[in-house]
């Protein structure tokens, strides 16, 4: 925990959450692995059926719970398995992540992408990504609730 | 004991208080002023009428960790949190003060005392400011609210001429001037005079909390609610309220356990487990609010919880307050019914 | 000014008196005086010698639309007096499904902005007895004589950037309109705001929701928080916890403003509400902004008929982030 | 014939021309489209094919880079979206600066001409015939 | 708090040789509501599933966890193994240690600590997990086929022969497609008709097909199992019943319209059938070239009509049937090469595209099956054949192949020659495909034995001079600026998707690529598949291709389409949003997000105040619900949650994911 948190010192590993939809970038991520790529194991995926499931809620809680960094992905515009969800998702992530960076958020902190399950090489490069961009950020100390740090 | 300072170098006594104790100050925090610890470059506002908040918070948290849990295995660990550093609370005006001894009776009269409150209390020293001028809310006056006396302060002050008086007037509040002693040099007023005006809205609330006993079923209770949005102002601002809920944070190995301040006038203050509500609307939960300020307290206390702060006529949304309240429950002076 | 605003009343009070007594309604939501002149409270009237009571002035701030939420269950007809604001809070909730049009009677009151008695105090610095009103200007009687200052500055942060002071929805429109406002830099606050870096922007929210009581009060205000349960409440999933810690703070604050997003009516009655002073209005407004630069111009309750943004989407909609 | 697949001329020209001759796959339809092939010793879809194998040498002997008269009509008709216009202007440009050091410098100028003369004109012509 | 059990899988040392199991079974001992936790080599083994079987009688496990692969690949096993032990399938859950874990980390010190996090993230997942059951689902038994080609018809008759009904729409008239179009067929030379018209009777005569022609589908709601379709017949203004097909109608009918199927090569009439084998043999009225429907006076027809089948003033109507599947088979059409200014198609009547040139072979098309030009009459003597005519073209045209061109123009030229013995091709190729069982031979015969030449190149000018189309070309083999005065041209345009392909496929509700060509589930092992169950694909609609393999992919289709309408009930989704009531306030917009129409409002009566009071709320329709979830989330209340992924399990998943660092 303590090393977590020791700002840009060559130990700091940040944690990212990534929601990642069941049909397409689940499955990409399954196959980064088939594929034996290699990204960082700093991020820790959450399986959601469809990004249109990705209520805004959860991402916060990630932040309170200490996560660093938060990534939703879902199928591409067009490609969703449920046909609408990733156009719903699309309009409510943007619209919450333009109100996440008004409340002083880096706009880094959250992002979100289309992956699709042939994208194998894309789900490990966005994890690469999303990694790097995070340990320049340095931890999350905006939204970490304070107390969760005494209680893990 | 009675010292005084310039106004212009009470900074010097922040600073010197701030050293060995907590100092709670009504400070300008945007647009708005609230009793706050004091950091330095803080703008301390101690003429403002009123803090949006009362200074309940000082003695009593809007939020209070008080154990700490682990669990392993079938063990589990308690461990409480403490925190024994020393209070100032200053500039407390009067009424606020009548108000915090509304609440001792309820924490620590009774058995057994609420130790977390007791704590606080008895690691505060508390120095009260007579006013200099109340707003136009003010009512403190027919509450037997003396504006430039507050009875139960550790140091009385006052601002006159550009000077701060204090009178230490326990044993607590001579220890805390004598702290600061280099800096105060011996006061130079013995009595304090000046004429303080508030309204009292035509209230006549004589006899009230006797007649209200049998009115719990009173039409007006019909009437009166009907503007409530249910929100929790004015319960949060009232320096006469003290409702805490307990909740805990954490997961299911570790965590803490506090009390964080709740308001009646919310519906789910009174939900129960089964999803039964005995206040189901804001009729019953204005009821409750105005009846135990002005009946249930005073059946207990001989004494009805206000202080006339006026703190609930400027912040509620729709201009639904106490004085109102009385107003429709026959507590105004004939010549104004 | 005081003479127009009786002949204003009047007429008011003739038109709905004529409805109450027939029976068209039942009860009218209208305003009363306060305790002080620049107090106007919510009156409910259901017989004529409660409309002696009535009153229209520039301190009718409540948003009156939201009670009809309670007052539908116990009232087969209700009549309301909208100002601008009202009227698009009532097709708010009539689009949420919350209220049924035909057992409303919407009386239209344009308004030219509620003026702040905060601001008004201040202007007239030694004691302030009363004002008028005459061509755009508010004349303060103070102990001091009479000071003339420009109404339009004098008005709630909420009325300031108001673009329809007339009823966008009504059955009789008592007065007449003002017609739509110019407002000629809209969003000022949301713009210098997202001007500063994430660092000064977060600092600035951080202090300000430090004041947070969790009153709630800005959501029993809000005509777009019409849940029969706010998430806040709820205990299983426990989404809020009741902590005054900062990310609480952030967390009720940002999907306070999140759940108006595409809904929220910019009518400000949050932020009036708020005993604390936090600038609320400016979460929901970036809100707003963001979602008519992304979706196209889109203004909630001026027609419920239109859906709201968040109900739809286009193929080939812009997004926050990359696409690639 | 010797290719190569490291050619300086290739990377000069994809540099200045912002075009790559592997996207072509010789359709050829630019040297069915180009008016002047009569005069030309190599078509102009050779040319690309020399470049993708690197015939450097081959090229610079060449007239066809020269012949060009940068219609456009090839890079109009190009089904893989080259410029193949654009593409001999590279070629033409790293021959001129490859040949021989600077032709001439503002110092050959009269100042009636450098008045006379439009600035395009002069930049262009140094950035063409100067190293 | 549930009794938990915990499996981790070493899947030999493909988990193991980055997670350190013996410390990630002693960590998820400690996790809260685990009674008991275990390792296996291969947990997916037979014995590996009865050892979770084995515990979780042993330890009456109420749920369970399998740290393995992904749930992508084995949570199907591992639910019914769970099930054969008398738990719910749904009481378990899966955390995936391996794609997303030890196949993407270097090593066990980096695995390891995720791996745990994993796992503890599905414990307290699978703590929440309830009981479900999926619906289940009546089949209709019957299928559509959409588009009445030679995929759609196969596809019918497939269908019909196993014994299910099959309702056929074709926009046209007629059934019978573009194959119907072609005069003869590569690489065999057969005849089209010849192979083509007995399928169409088959179709057409068949008790278990239904054809429904000159219509549309306007609607298609409902899932797998139970499509409720719309299907509008346009007005034929004929009597199908009393038309005996005589054609007195349209020998008769004074008014003329450019025909469609002759690729406006020559006119119909006003009452038409679109060919004379056209199925069914009904003619249709052209409301927009008839005389009567545009100045209200000649009816030609109804007088001369024997059997009176006239009928002017009959209405579209609309069929609403249901279906278990769907498949859409609408075929392509043909690029206009107009937008290819050089080669001046549209400006001289000589220069043709490919199915214009095929309609000039055939006996019934416009020149009565005499190859000859059609500014003169003459038969040319020298045509030239231009490939990839807006195919392999990324800046003006597709950037596909269209497949068909190479063979098709190699079957004309020989046809050609055939008809016109003293004719010369010459074919402008980049590259020749012949990729298909007789293909590169046929190819090689026209070259060899039917004198085309052969030229690599392209075109890059043609223009009319005298008599003679001027082409202008390269043979870029000989580095030869190649000239021809050709008495006609062939380009051979690429073959794209129906411009209106988009909107079937939303009223459908499946998606296309950016040609606008239906997406295929899977391009390798789900090639007929869509990504919306019960809906499959055959033929040029999926991208463009020749007759045996749209003929082979139609009957692929069929066999899906059976192997579903064999089901007497599918099993529906488990995993559904439900409708907390009593905190839902009926606001909708859960319905207005809703892809399936799943939700819909519903009053419930309330206790009020001694009395009731009716209000609306929303409610889901479990068999229609697929959980996408959307509705949960636009819920700002959470009243809507989805069974299987709450909002509970989801924020759990948080907590515990965030607790291991």
């Amino acid at each position: 925990m303590s090393t977590a948190l020791n700002e840009k010192s060559a130990g700091y590993q940040p944690l990212i959450v990534a929601f990642c939809c069941n049909w397409c970038s689940y499955a990409g991520g399954d196959l980064a692995g088939t594929s034996r790529m290699s990204y960082p194991a700093n991020v820790r995926v959450i399986r959601v059926p469809c990004c249109g499931r990705m209520n805004p809620m959860f991402v916060l809680r990630a932040f309170q719970r200490g996560a660093d960094g938060v990534l939703v992905a879902g199928c591409h515009p067009g490609d969703c398995h449920y046909s609408t969800g990733n156009y719903h998702g699309r309009r409510r992530l943007s619209a919450f992540k333009r109100l996440v960076e008004f409340a002083g958020f880096e706009p880094d902190r959250f992002e979100v992408r289309w992956i699709s399950s042939s994208e194998g090489d894309k789900f490990a490069e966005e994890m690469e990504q999303m990694t790097a961009k995070i340990k320049a950020l340095g931890p999350n100390r905006k939204m970490r609730d304070a107390r969760w740090q005494s209680v893990t | 004991m009675k010292k005084m300072i310039a106004a212009d170098e009470l900074a010097k006594l922040w600073i010197r208080l701030a050293e060995k104790s907590t100092l709670f100050l009504p400070v300008q925090d945007g647009p708005t002023v609230l009793y706050q610890p004091w950091k330095d470059g803080a703008q301390v506002e101690l003429e403002a009428f009123n803090s949006a908040i009362s200074p309940k918070d000082i003695f009593l948290p809007r939020e209070e960790t008080y154990l700490h849990y682990h669990c392993s295995g079938q063990s589990l660990e308690l461990a409480a949190v403490e925190d024994d550093r020393a209070v100032t609370a200053f500039g407390i005006h009067p009424c606020d003060l009548k108000a915090i001894e509304m609440l001792d009776r309820v924490f620590m009269e009774q058995e057994p005392a609420d130790s977390l409150y007791q704590k606080r209390r008895e690691k505060t020293t508390v120095v009260a400011l007579s006013c200099t001028k109340p707003d136009p809310f003010c009512f403190c006056g027919i509450f037997d609210v003396d504006p430039l006396d507050a009875p139960g302060a550790d140091v009385m002050a006052h601002l006159v001429d550009g000077y701060m008086h204090l009178e230490a007037r326990t044993e607590k509040g001579k220890a805390l001037l004598e702290e600061a002693g280099d800096l105060l040099e011996n006061s130079t007023i013995d009595k304090i005079e000046r004429e303080i005006k508030t309204t009292d809205f035509g209230l006549d609330i004589k006899g009230l909390p006797e007649d209200l006993k049998s009115r719990f079923d009173d039409p007006a209770w019909d009437e009166l609610y009907k503007s409530c949005l249910s929100c929790g102002v004015c319960t949060y601002v009232c320096p006469t309220c003290y409702c805490f809920d307990v909740e805990d944070y954490g997961h299911d190995a570790e965590g803490e356990r506090f009390r964080c301040w709740d308001s009646c006038m919310f519906g789910h203050f009174t939900q129960m487990a089964g999803g039964h509500n005995p206040r189901p609307s804001r009729k019953e939960r204005v009821r409750q609010r105005f009846m135990h300020k002005l009946q249930y307290y005073p059946e207990v206390y001989n004494e009805i919880a206000c202080v006339g702060c006026g703190r609930c006529l400027r912040s509620c949304p729709v201009n639904l307050d106490i004085v109102q309240a009385i107003k429709a429950l026959g507590g105004e002076k004939v010549e104004h019914r | 000014m005081a003479e127009r605003n009786l002949e204003q009343l009047e007429k008011i009070r003739e038109a709905v008196s004529q409805d109450l007594l027939s029976g068209r309604i039942e009860l009218l939501l209208g305003w009363e005086k306060g305790h002080y002149w620049w107090q106007s409270r919510p009156l409910f009237a259901s017989s004529e010698g409660d409309l002696a009571r009535l009153t229209w002035d520039s301190f009718c701030a409540v948003n009156l639309s939201r009670y009809l939420l309670d007052e539908l269950k116990d009232h087969q007809k209700v009549g309301v007096l909208v100002k601008g604001c009202d009227s698009r809070a009532f097709n708010r909730l009539l689009q949420d499904n919350m209220v049924q049009r035909d057992r409303v009677i919407l009386y239209g009151l344009p308004c030219p902005g509620i003026l702040d008695y905060n601001l008004l105090a201040a202007e007239a610095g030694s004691k302030l007895k009363g004002i008028t009103e005459e061509n755009g200007q508010v004349i303060l009687k103070t102990e001091d004589g009479e000071i003339e200052v420009n109404r339009d500055e004098m008005l709630m942060v909420k009325c300031s950037e108001c673009l329809y002071p007339d009823p966008v929805v009504y059955d009789q429109m008592l007065l007449e309109p003002l017609g739509q406002k110019e407002v000629p830099e809209r969003f000022k606050a949301v713009n210098e705001l997202e001007a500063l870096s994430s660092e000064e922007r977060f600092a600035y929210w951080e202090k300000e929701l430090s004041r947070c009581l969790r009153c709630y009060a800005c959501r029993q205000a809000c005509p777009y928080c019409s849940c029969r349960e706010c998430f806040v409440e709820q205990e299983n999933p426990r989404w809020q916890g009741r902590a005054y810690q900062p990310s609480e703070n952030f967390l009720f604050h940002l999907v306070r403003a999140y759940h108006g997003a595409g809904r929220c009516i910019d009518c400000g009655e949050c932020q009036r509400a708020c005993p604390v002073n936090i600038p609320l209005q400016e979460l929901n407004r970036k809100l707003i902004k963001d979602i008519n630069e992304l979706y196209g111009d889109y203004e909630a309750g001026v027609d419920a008929e239109k859906e709201p943004p968040l109900l739809t989407y286009r193929p080939d909609d812009p997004a926050a982030f990359s696409e690639k | 014939m010797a290719t190569s697949n490291k050619s300086r001329l290739v990377d000069e020209m994809k540099m200045q021309s912002g075009q790559d001759p592997n996207n072509c796959y010789q359709c050829a339809k630019c040297s069915a489209a180009c008016p002047v092939t009569a005069a030309m010793d190599l078509l102009p879809h050779q040319v690309i094919r020399y470049l993708q194998l690197g015939l450097e040498e081959d090229l610079a002997k060449s007239k066809t880079p020269w012949i060009c008269a940068s219609c456009f009509t090839c890079a109009a008709r190009c089904p893989r979206d080259l410029d193949l216009a654009r593409m001999m202007e590279g070629i033409r440009l790293v021959m001129l600066r490859r040949r021989e050091g600077n032709k001439f410098g503002p110092a050959d100028l009269t100042p009636e001409q450098l008045e006379k003369l439009p600035q395009q004109a002069l930049v262009s012509g140094f950035r063409k015939y100067n190293k | 708090m549930p009794r938990t059990g915990v499996f981790i899988c070493h899947c030999g040392t493909n988990i193991a040789g980055t997670v350190d199991i013996e410390k990630a079974v002693e960590a998820s001992r400690n996790f809260p509501g685990v009674v008991h936790a275990d390792d296996y080599r291969y947990l997916c083994s037979e014995m590996g599933q009865d050892l979770i079987k084995k515990a979780i009688e042993d330890n009456k496990l109420e749920r369970v966890v399998v740290g393995t692969c992904s749930p992508r690949m084995h949570e199907g096993t591992f639910r019914k193994a769970a099930a054969e032990a008398g738990l719910n399938p749904y009481l378990l859950e899966v955390a995936n240690i391996r794609e997303h874990c030890s196949w993407v980390h270097k090593d066990i010190e980096e695995g390891t600590p995720k791996a745990i996090a994993l796992l503890r993230a599905a414990v307290a997942k699978a703590v929440l997990n309830e009981s479900l059951d999926a619906p289940e689902l009546e089949v209709e038994k019957r299928a559509l086929v959409i588009g009445g080609g030679i995929a759609g018809i196969q596809a019918a008759i497939d269908i019909a022969e196993a014994g299910y009904e099959v309702d056929v729409v074709e926009r046209e008239p007629s059934i019978g497609g573009r194959m119907a179009q072609l005069e003869k067929t590569f690489p065999t030379l057969d005849c089209s008709a010849c192979i083509l018209t007995p399928k169409m009777v088959e179709a057409a005569q068949h008790p278990n097909i239904n054809l429904i022609t000159y219509s549309e589908v306007e609607e298609v709601k409902g899932f797998v199992g139970q499509f409720d379709v719309k299907i509008r017949q346009k007005a034929r203004s004929v009597d199908p019943v009393k038309c005996t097909g005589c054609g007195v109608c349209y020998e008769k009918c004074p008014a003329k319209a450019s025909s469609e199927f002759e690729m406006g090569l020559s006119k119909r009439k006003a009452i038409y059938v679109p060919f004379p084998q056209a199925v069914p043999n009904v003619p249709v009225i052209d409301r927009d070239a008839c005389l009567y429907f545009r100045k209200g006076r000649c009816q030609i027809c109804e007088k001369e009509c024997p059997p009176q089948a006239i009928v002017y003033d009959q209405k579209d109507e609309f069929i609403e049937r249901r279906y278990g599947t769907i498949i859409v088979a609408t075929g392509f059409d043909q690029m206009s090469p107009s937008q290819y200014g050089e080669y001046g198609y549209g400006q001289h009547p000589d220069i043709l595209t490919g199915l214009e040139f095929e309609r000039l072979f055939n006996a019934s098309g416009p020149t009565g099956g005499k190859v000859v030009r059609l500014s003169d009459g003459k038969p040319p003597k020298k045509v030239v054949f231009v490939q990839c005519v807006g195919s392999r073209d990324k800046a003006r045209g597709m950037n596909y192949c269209s497949k068909i061109c190479c063979m098709y123009t190699a079957k004309q030229a020989v046809l050609l020659k055939e008809k016109v013995p003293d004719a010369k091709s010459y074919v402008f190729y980049i590259d020749v495909r012949t990729a298909g069982k007789g293909y590169e031979e046929f190819q090689r015969r026209a070259a060899e034995e039917y004198d085309v030449a052969y030229l690599r190149g392209q075109v890059g000018k043609i223009f009319p001079e005298g008599d003679h189309l001027v082409v202008h070309g390269v043979d870029s083999l000989s580095g030869k600026i190649i000239e021809i005065k050709a008495d006609m041209v062939v380009l051979a345009a690429a073959s794209i998707a129906r411009a209106d392909a988009p909107d079937l496929g939303r009223i459908v509700g499946i998606n296309s690529d950016s040609y606008h060509f239906f997406n295929e589930a899977h391009p390798k092992l789900k090639p007929v598949e869509t990504h919306t169950a019960g809906i499959f694909i055959a033929g040029a609609c999926q991208a463009p291709k020749d007759i045996p393999d749209t003929v082979a992919q139609a009957s692929a289709a069929a066999v899906k389409a059976v192997g579903l309408l064999s089901k007497d009930f599918l099993k529906g989704e488990a995993c559904t949003a439900e409708v907390n009531q009593a905190e839902c306030s009926g606001c909708m917009y859960c319905e207005a997000v809703c892809p399936y129409s799943a939700i819909n409002p519903v009053e419930i009566e309330e206790r009020y105040h001694g009395g009731t009071l009716k209000r609306t709320v929303a409610e889901v329709n479990p068999a229609l619900c697929q959980g996408c979830g959307s509705c949960t989330v636009i819920c700002r209340s959470g009243s809507v949650n989805l069974k299987g992924f709450s909002n509970e399990q989801i924020l759990a998943e948080v907590d515990a994911i965030c607790l291991q660092r």
